[in-house]
């Protein structure tokens, strides 16, 4: 019994938050590498990117909400997502068209698109604010929990609670989807070659035919896609609030370039090892351990290895070390 | 420097003269001194990306350890801290050292295999826990010091001008070891161990309550110029300013931060000098070659590593004495304000709008960049009143958008970036 | 003299360079030639520097210099030229030349700032070398050009140049002939026996064009699939019927049968 | 150097949070362009008094003419940088000409870009970056055949027969080939296409002898199937050997043409172009 | 003719939702004023807003800077943030001889900084709700707390003082850990503190900020059910965030049950504004209190003025409520005391700062409802 305990403890409080956190994570991520991998820059703006799309789910879902659309035990905001998507992918579109574009005709070295990104993420970020203002949303309804703590204690008598949230498990099955609709979408499907090709080589890519806008616009349409996923599953799971999407975008690049820039695999992968090593290191393991030591045994401590305050910290020097092992990320990365 | 360049920092220069008219020249000089300190942050970026092509995305924590230099050159020490508990945080620390140390030493020493494993685990996790009894204790100790006013060890109370070459040297250690392990490696890594570095070292800064007072910040740090309220205090001065017609608290103020400028403005035109000279001579030539191709320069025997390592260290240094500046400049520590952002975004924006690779044009990024960051803020206002002049009194459009001018601040900012980035894609004074 | 012994290069499970054994003698132009995929380019990284072997030893005059970096090998005397010429594009083709030499003065910061005498007197001593260096390449008419702005076939040169501008003992050249024009590719090989004949220089140089190879090469080692097939002279490598079959085939047919 | 400010920033590598793009080849023709009906006879393909460079750069091309027809074989040789690589880009739309046209088979296309020209049955192997480096082999090939609808496996089968050492690695990134590889692979991705007219950069380059050989003798067997073929090489002697047509370009302007044999047999020809 | 005076909040920032009830409550006032038409022989007052970020000093530094320097104001109502404040007060208000009324910096430190008798807050240090909070939860029975604070000198501040208070009067505290806003995920600081477990968890942090996530990330997990809210949580946000689910719940922030504070919401409501968000009451008083202290000193230079404040603010004399202010602008112009109520019940004790009532309030059917007032 005890052990049931002690294992539940760790379920609950590490095990799967860092699995949801790292599944949000590596969704974000999945779209910072694909622009990487075919666009060939770091897009800082995805984070605002991903906003804008939450922000547009949010307002159609208060719309649903308003006309008494439900999905049942769902979040209805899965209904607005199509609509977020498609408003995302007009924007996305509108400043390729606006900014990008102009410096793929002049074929401007990459750090020249950074740097724009940077400026479209401060204009994306002005928009949001504009739009929605700058407080905290919620629009998550529909069941909270696949299963409360409270219910998990009541129904199996121990003495621990396990919760699993809706969000979590959607968050999970959606980027578990995404990951492996993209693989098959690049590897195996002309389209998707067409983009790997053009990636690799875009003059030669002309001379096989392929239609460079083409290719551009399904990038953007993918990553509108994954972005406003990503945005609103983190909302749904969290809360909206434009300035935390801002955030985001410090670990989704750190799981980005840990899991290998340009790899999707990679990036996924990215994502949980930040998650977990943010979770585990800083865990205080007293309660699973006073489930398992006899009682004279009991610590005192904390038994931490580190304060939460450095979980930050201490999740990025994991990084450092990981790649001292493996200069090129986990995958091997550049490689769409 | 061609005339259009000189033009451009005429310009700049009308900018803050400009505002020197329109609003006052309290704030024109505020903006020019925090200018004249981007500018110098951008100077040391420049010389990593520019010169060698090394991106550094932690100039943010290069820049906190300038600060904390600050504080550890130039606050008074603590009474009764270094009794307290002081002698044993250091003696911690060494511990702490000494495992590392004795771990490498070992690592050298052993035959590799399972046993040195062993071997290096068990002094690792006995190390750990000797530091941390030890330095835990003593961290205890000093922070209970009066934790209201004080709380930690002080610093050596030296002139605060001291503490910019510190800045320096903290920053180039930092930069020393990162450079050591990332160096060699592939280049995302240095990106994420910059990244990382910096997010480290705020994090010391802001939960080690010894070192400098964590987030309950150090603040009236030392001056290296006299105080306002003391010039006002001053006959002397007070005459002086009533002498050429000026209210003497204004005259106090501005004569305040001339002074900084002045001091600013000799590290700024030292460190022009330097980089001019260097970058246009055989050392800047190698540079060069081995920025546009480093297999080819190490080919020909230009040991690249080493090169690198040698400007990231340079730059990095460069930083922390901006930082170093900038905290004297405030008269504070204050941890919760270094942001990637800020401090990390915006001094590339610098950069890269001035014109990589050329010292002029970052120290023009620095100036132009950081003089738009503030007054955005005013401009995005009165673009939104310009607005919804036309509307009516009553409307809730008006009036929602006229809530949002604070966001104006960051859409004007993209705007002019993009802006600039358009019609003058190299920077402003592009590299020769 | 420099010497490869059974070097190994995998790379997965795929056998690169697999077991090569080779002398190449102080002062000769020894040809590297084999079919494509032998493993010459790889075996070149591996004793240049850029690539760790999986086994094996290069030796130097003596010295143990496997593994050892690039800019090591260079301060010894040992250069290379790349299959893709790596010139610095955007500096001019003198400063090319000037950048090369080791042990610059200027190349401290410290004189940089101080020194500045003594540094413009070896700036211009360099500068006179490299304009010799140019002359005797005959492109000293586009000394002040972008490297970045020359043809391919005067950067092929441009890199001969830079190992002219030190004592160098041993060059590697990777594919000189590669694209480049036969008229040209003369003038090449007149610059490559000068530098062997006057200066000393020992040569080794991977090529397909066989004329060129005859007309320069003694003697000629011939490489497939990651070993040392053969050695000798020119004629005896043309004569050798394995080296036939791997490498230089028998000739065009269709063309045989429409003449 | 184009010239372009954009482009040029002085080789900085930042390899962390930005990718660095293949080389580029010039700058391909811009969409919106029509195909234009010709009258009157005309080559089956023919870049005309061609004139341009790249970006806003000084000409390369000074009025350079090349033409060529089914199931010929024409070459272009002359010294480095003369322009020839270029002239090829100009008649592939991968350049924007100043003055000149290119008419194929009796429609002007000067204003068509690259895709659609490959559209219309062009295929072309450049000098240099002439493969996917990150994509398998087979992947490779594939892209050779993106414009085609139809079954592919039986060219694709044709090629691994010409060349069998990339059956072997058809599954390995072409990055991880050797130089001739990957040379076999450029020209196996053009094969693929099957092509209307082909044309090849250099593809002889670095090629081992015993390779070269059966590489000329597939272009001949191609062209005997009544496809043009007009091609850039250096081993110009062998080259012209089996041409029915020959230029040699100088600084961008044609300095000779005529039949293969006849300039092999000009001693002037010989001596400054051919090494003697 | 004219007075200006600077409103300096976090219009962006970690505390953003709450800048715009204070600006409009120190607004407010200075309509008032000027609709009376009592101030200096009719004055009008306007208003000047800027931008304190809340977190970024060097911007705040040269926001103040621009107020005084080129908009001239005569007095500042701000900052909000206590480190922000701290750095416009030593940098900018100090040297230009600026009167400064923060309606919420509550950092203790700001009691003993050397100030030139410059600065004023109409909210008490938090060294002074450390113990509040320690009473509100030892009444409720609950001995042992862990406490989670946003990382800066506010949180760190309000921990340290609760902690010693509480341990003090025999409670326990089995953890104080900080949280750092903005981020993306709080599960590792919730799987600390429900592993050092407690009765209730004491949430020292921001509404707008990580306080919430934590919050959610604690009831999601079934962590704790019971926090503690200070004053940097109570907010309407919190009951829109988490309604019903945190029932239970308590916490206090600075307030009264004065019948100023009845009044001051009917006139916000009337505004059109949230008068019950948090230091908005404090924000009406911190303008008012500056124009007030002008009347009294007949004169709006800040150097004649300062040494009215705690004059005006301070009993004895006749109480002044909000809506007042003409009514008080009046009697000071006839030369009679007056002690100023407010909307916040100001009371100014020591170096210029409110002497501490508080709001005690609890959680209810999603509702903030007040238990009492201390
Ligand atoms: N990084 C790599 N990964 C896997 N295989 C590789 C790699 N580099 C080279 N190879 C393989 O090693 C073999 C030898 O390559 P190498 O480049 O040395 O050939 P080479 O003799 O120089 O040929 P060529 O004359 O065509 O240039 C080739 O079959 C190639 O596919
Ligand atoms: N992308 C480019 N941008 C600018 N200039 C170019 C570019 N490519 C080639 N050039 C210049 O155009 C001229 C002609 O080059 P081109 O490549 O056509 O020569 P080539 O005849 O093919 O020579 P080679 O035999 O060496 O391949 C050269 O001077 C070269 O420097
Ligand atoms: C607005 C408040 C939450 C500010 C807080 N009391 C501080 O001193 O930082
Ligand atoms: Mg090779
Ligand atoms: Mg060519």
């Amino acid at each position: 019994m005890d052990f049931l305990n002690a294992l539940v403890t760790l379920l609950n409080f590490v095990i799967i938050p860092a699995t949801a956190y790292g599944a949000q994570l590596a969704l974000g991520a999945l779209g910072v590498t694909l622009i990487y991998g075919i666009l060939r820059f770091s897009n800082f703006a995805h984070g605002d990117t991903m906003a804008f799309g939450a922000m547009v789910t949010i307002l159609v879902t208060w719309f649903l909400q308003g006309a008494g659309v439900s999905l049942g035990p769902l979040p209805t905001a899965l209904l607005a997502l199509p609509v977020g998507i498609a408003a995302t992918g007009l924007l996305l579109i509108g400043t390729d068209r606006a900014v990008y574009r102009f410096y793929r005709a002049q074929k401007a070295k990459p750090v020249i698109y950074v740097i724009a990104s940077l400026g479209v993420m401060f204009i994306m970020n002005g928009i949001v604010r504009f739009i929605i203002g700058v407080d905290d949303q919620r629009f998550a309804d529909g069941e909270r929990f696949i299963i409360s703590a409270r219910t998990f204690r009541e129904m199996t008598g121990l003495e621990e609670g396990l919760a699993f949230r809706t969000s979590q498990g959607i968050t999970i099955v959606v980027a578990i989807i995404a990951v492996a609709l993209l693989f098959w979408f690049l590897n195996r499907t002309r389209t998707g070659k067409s983009m790997r090709a053009f990636s690799d080589n875009e003059d030669l890519a002309l001379l096989s035919g392929i239609n460079p806008e083409r290719v551009v616009l399904y990038t953007w349409l993918i990553v509108a896609a994954l972005a406003t996923t990503a945005g609103v599953l983190y909302g749904l799971d969290k809360s909206f609030k434009p300035f935390t999407y801002f955030q985001l975008l410090l670990p989704i690049f750190a799981s980005a370039i840990v899991g290998g820039l340009g790899n999707p695999l990679g990036a996924i992968l990215g994502g949980f090892v930040i998650a977990f090593s943010e979770i585990t290191v800083t865990y205080a393991f007293r309660r699973v351990v006073s489930y398992l030591a006899p009682e004279s045994w009991q610590p005192d401590g904390l038994l931490q290895l580190l304060s939460t305050d450095y979980k930050f910290a201490v999740s990025f020097a994991i990084l450092l070390i990981v790649l001292l092992f493996r200069p090129t990320g986990i995958m091997k990365g550049k490689s769409i | 420097m061609q005339p259009k360049h000189v033009l451009l920092f005429v310009l700049v220069g009308a900018l803050f003269i400009g505002t020197g008219f329109v609003q006052s020249w309290n704030t024109a000089l505020t903006i020019f001194n925090m200018g004249l300190v981007s500018a110098i942050m951008a100077l040391g970026v420049n010389m990593q990306w520019g010169y060698a092509g090394l991106f550094n995305v932690g100039v943010m924590g290069f820049v906190a350890l300038g600060g904390l230099a600050a504080v550890l050159v130039s606050m008074p020490p603590v009474e009764g801290a270094w009794a307290a508990g002081g002698v044993q945080v250091l003696l911690g620390l060494v511990l702490g050292a000494a495992t590392i140390v004795g771990a490498i030493l070992v690592w050298g020493r052993m035959r590799p295999g399972r046993m040195r494993g062993i071997v290096i685990l068990i002094i690792l996790v006995a190390g750990f826990f000797i530091f941390r009894a030890v330095f835990d204790a003593g961290v205890a100790r000093v922070e209970s010091v009066d934790p209201a006013l004080t709380g930690y060890l002080g610093g050596l109370g030296l002139p605060v001008v001291l503490s910019w070459p510190v800045g320096g040297l903290l920053a180039a250690g930092a930069a020393w070891i990162i450079g050591k392990t990332a160096l060699g490696l592939r280049s995302d890594y240095l990106a994420i161990a910059t990244l990382g570095i910096a997010e480290i070292v705020i994090a010391v800064l802001k939960n080690e309550d010894w070192l400098a007072r964590g987030v309950k910040n150090v603040t009236g740090l030392p001056r290296p110029v006299p105080f306002e309220v003391d010039l006002q205090a001053n006959e002397r001065f007070v005459e002086l300013a009533q002498g050429i017609g000026a209210d003497p608290v204004s005259a106090s103020t501005i004569a305040v931060k001339l002074a900084y400028a002045g001091l600013f403005i000799v590290v700024l035109l030292a460190l022009i000098w330097l980089s001019e000279k260097a970058l246009n001579s055989p050392w800047g030539r190698m540079m060069r070659a081995i920025r546009d191709n480093e297999i080819s320069a190490s080919a020909m025997g230009k040991n690249v590593k080493a090169r690198h390592l040698q400007i990231f260290i340079l730059g990095s240094a460069v930083c922390g004495l901006a930082g170093a500046m900038m905290t004297t400049l405030d008269g504070q520590l204050v941890p919760g304000t270094y942001q990637p952002l800020r401090f990390t975004f915006l001094i590339w924006v610098m950069v890269i709008v001035g014109g990589s690779g050329n010292n002029w044009g970052a120290v023009l990024g620095g100036f132009l960049v950081w003089w738009l960051w503030i007054q955005v803020e005013p401009i995005g206002l009165m673009l939104m009143q310009g607005i919804t002049a036309g509307m009516a009194e009553d409307s809730a459009l008006r009036d929602h958008l006229l809530d949002s001018a604070a966001h104006m601040r960051l859409l004007t900012m993209g705007l002019i970036l993009l802006l600039v980035l358009r019609f003058s894609p190299r920077g402003l004074i592009p590299e020769r | 003299m420099i010497v490869v012994e059974d070097v190994h290069k995998h790379f997965g499970g795929f056998h690169a360079v697999d077991g090569a054994t080779l002398t190449i003698e102080t002062g000769s132009i020894t040809g590297l030639v084999g079919p494509n995929g032998a493993g010459k380019t790889t075996l070149f990284n591996v004793i240049a520097g850029v690539l760790e072997p999986t086994s094996g030893r290069v030796i130097m005059d003596g010295e143990d210099i496997t593994g050892l970096p690039p800019h090591e090998l260079f301060a010894r005397g040992l250069l290379r030229t790349f299959q893709i010429a790596h010139e610095f594009s955007s500096m001019t083709v003198r400063e090319n030349l000037m950048m090369v030499p080791g042990g610059q003065s200027g190349e401290a910061l410290w004189n940089a700032w101080f020194a500045r005498r003594r540094i413009a007197s070896e700036e211009r001593a360099l500068a006179r070398k490299a304009d010799e260096v140019l002359e005797f390449l005959t492109i000293d008419h586009l000394s002040d050009e972008k490297a970045g702005n020359l043809s391919g076939g005067q950067k092929k040169l441009l890199e001969l140049g830079r190992t002219m501008m030190v004592d160098a003992k041993v060059v590697f050249l990777d594919e000189v002939g590669a694209g480049v024009n036969r008229t040209l590719l003369n003038t090449i090989g007149d610059a490559i026996q000068r530098l062997n004949a006057e200066r000393g220089y020992t040569f080794c140089m991977i090529e397909h064009d066989m004329d060129f190879i005859g007309r320069l090469c003694d003697p000629v080692i011939v490489m497939a699939e990651g070993h040392v097939l053969a050695k000798g002279t020119i004629d005896e490598i043309k004569a050798n019927e394995q080296v036939i079959e791997a490498y230089l085939g028998t000739g065009l047919k269709n063309k045989a049968a429409t003449a | 150097m184009s010239g372009s400010p954009y482009e040029d920033d002085r080789g900085n590598k930042d390899r962390s949070i930005t990718r660095p793009a293949a080389p580029r080849m010039g700058d391909p023709v811009k969409p919106g362009g029509q195909p234009r009906k010709i009258e009157g006879d005309n080559p089956f393909l023919i870049g005309r008094a061609m004139t341009g460079g790249y970006g806003s750069g000084a000409d390369i091309l000074h009025g350079c003419t090349i033409a060529v027809e089914p199931g010929e074989i024409a070459v272009i040789v002359g010294p480095n940088g003369a322009g020839k690589s270029t002239a090829m880009k100009a008649v592939f739309g991968m350049l924007n000409l100043r003055q000149g046209e290119v008419l194929l088979d009796g429609e002007e296309i000067t204003e068509l870009t690259p895709q659609s020209r490959v559209g219309k049955g062009m295929g072309f192997v450049p000098q240099t970056s002439n493969i996917f480096t990150s994509l398998t082999v087979e992947e490779n090939l594939e892209m050779g055949a993106f414009i085609r609808r139809d079954d592919i496996s039986g060219t694709m089968a044709q090629v691994y027969d010409l060349f069998p050492i990339l059956k072997e690695k058809r599954n390995q990134a072409a990055g991880e080939l050797s130089g001739g590889q990957r040379q076999q692979v450029a020209v196996g991705r053009a094969l693929m296409t099957k092509p209307k007219v082909l044309m090849l950069d250099e593809p002889t380059a670095g090629v081992s002898p015993i390779v070269m050989d059966e590489l000329f003798d597939r272009i001949i067997e191609v062209a005997r199937t009544g496809i043009p073929i007009l091609m850039v090489e250096q081993n110009a002697r062998q080259a012209l050997a089996i041409a029915d047509k020959g230029y040699v370009l100088v600084q961008g302007r044609n300095a000779f043409s005529g039949t293969g044999a006849e300039l092999l047999a000009d001693p002037e020809v010989r001596k400054s172009f051919l090494g003697g | 003719d004219s007075v200006t005076l600077g409103v300096i909040v976090g219009f962006t920032g970690p505390i953003e939702s709450l800048a715009p009830a204070m600006a409009d409550g120190a607004e407010m006032a200075m309509a008032e004023v000027t609709e009376s038409g009592n101030l200096l022989d009719g004055m009008s007052v306007t208003s000047v807003r800027a931008d304190s970020t809340c977190i970024d000093s060097a911007a705040a530094q040269a926001a103040a800077e621009r107020l005084i320097t080129a908009d001239g104001v005569d007095g500042i109502v701000g900052a909000d943030c206590s480190g922000v404040t701290t750095s416009i007060l030593s940098n900018v208000a100090v040297p230009n001889g600026m009167v400064m009324v923060s309606p919420s910096a509550t950092s203790p430190a700001l009691s003993s900084i050397e100030d030139s008798g410059l600065f004023f807050r109409t909210a008490p240090s938090d060294a002074r709700q450390g113990q509040v909070m320690t009473d509100v939860i030892m009444d409720r029975g609950i001995s042992e707390v862990a406490v989670t604070y946003t990382n800066n000198d506010y949180g760190q501040g309000l921990a340290d003082s609760f902690a010693a208070a509480f341990e003090a009067a025999g409670g326990t505290v089995t953890l104080v850990s900080a949280h750092e806003d903005g981020r993306a995920d709080y599960s590792a600081e919730v799987g600390s503190l429900a592993s050092a477990g407690g009765d209730a968890l004491v949430v020292a942090g921001y509404v707008d900020q990580g306080g919430s996530g934590i919050v959610q990330s604690a009831l999601d997990s079934g962590a704790f059910d019971t926090f503690v809210f200070p004053d940097g949580m109570v907010s309407q946000a919190l009951t829109d965030n988490f309604g019903s689910d945190i029932d239970g719940s308590f916490g206090q922030h600075p307030g009264t049950d004065s019948e100023g504070a009845e009044i001051y919401h009917g006139m916000a409501e009337a505004a059109g504004f949230d008068g019950t968000s948090p230091f908005s009451k404090e924000s009406y008083d911190a303008a008012a209190l500056i124009m007030l202290a002008m009347q009294a000193a007949g004169s709006t230079a800040p150097a004649d003025y300062a040494a009215h404040i705690m004059d005006v603010a301070n009993a004895p004399g006749e109480p002044i409520q909000p809506g007042e202010l003409g009514r008080a602008l009046e009697l000071l112009a006839a030369g009679e005391d007056i002690d100023y109520q407010g909307a916040s019940a100001v009371e100014l004790i020591g170096p210029g700062e409110s002497a501490g009532n508080y709001r005690e309030i609890s959680i209810e059917g999603g509702e903030i409802v007040t238990a009492r007032y201390r």
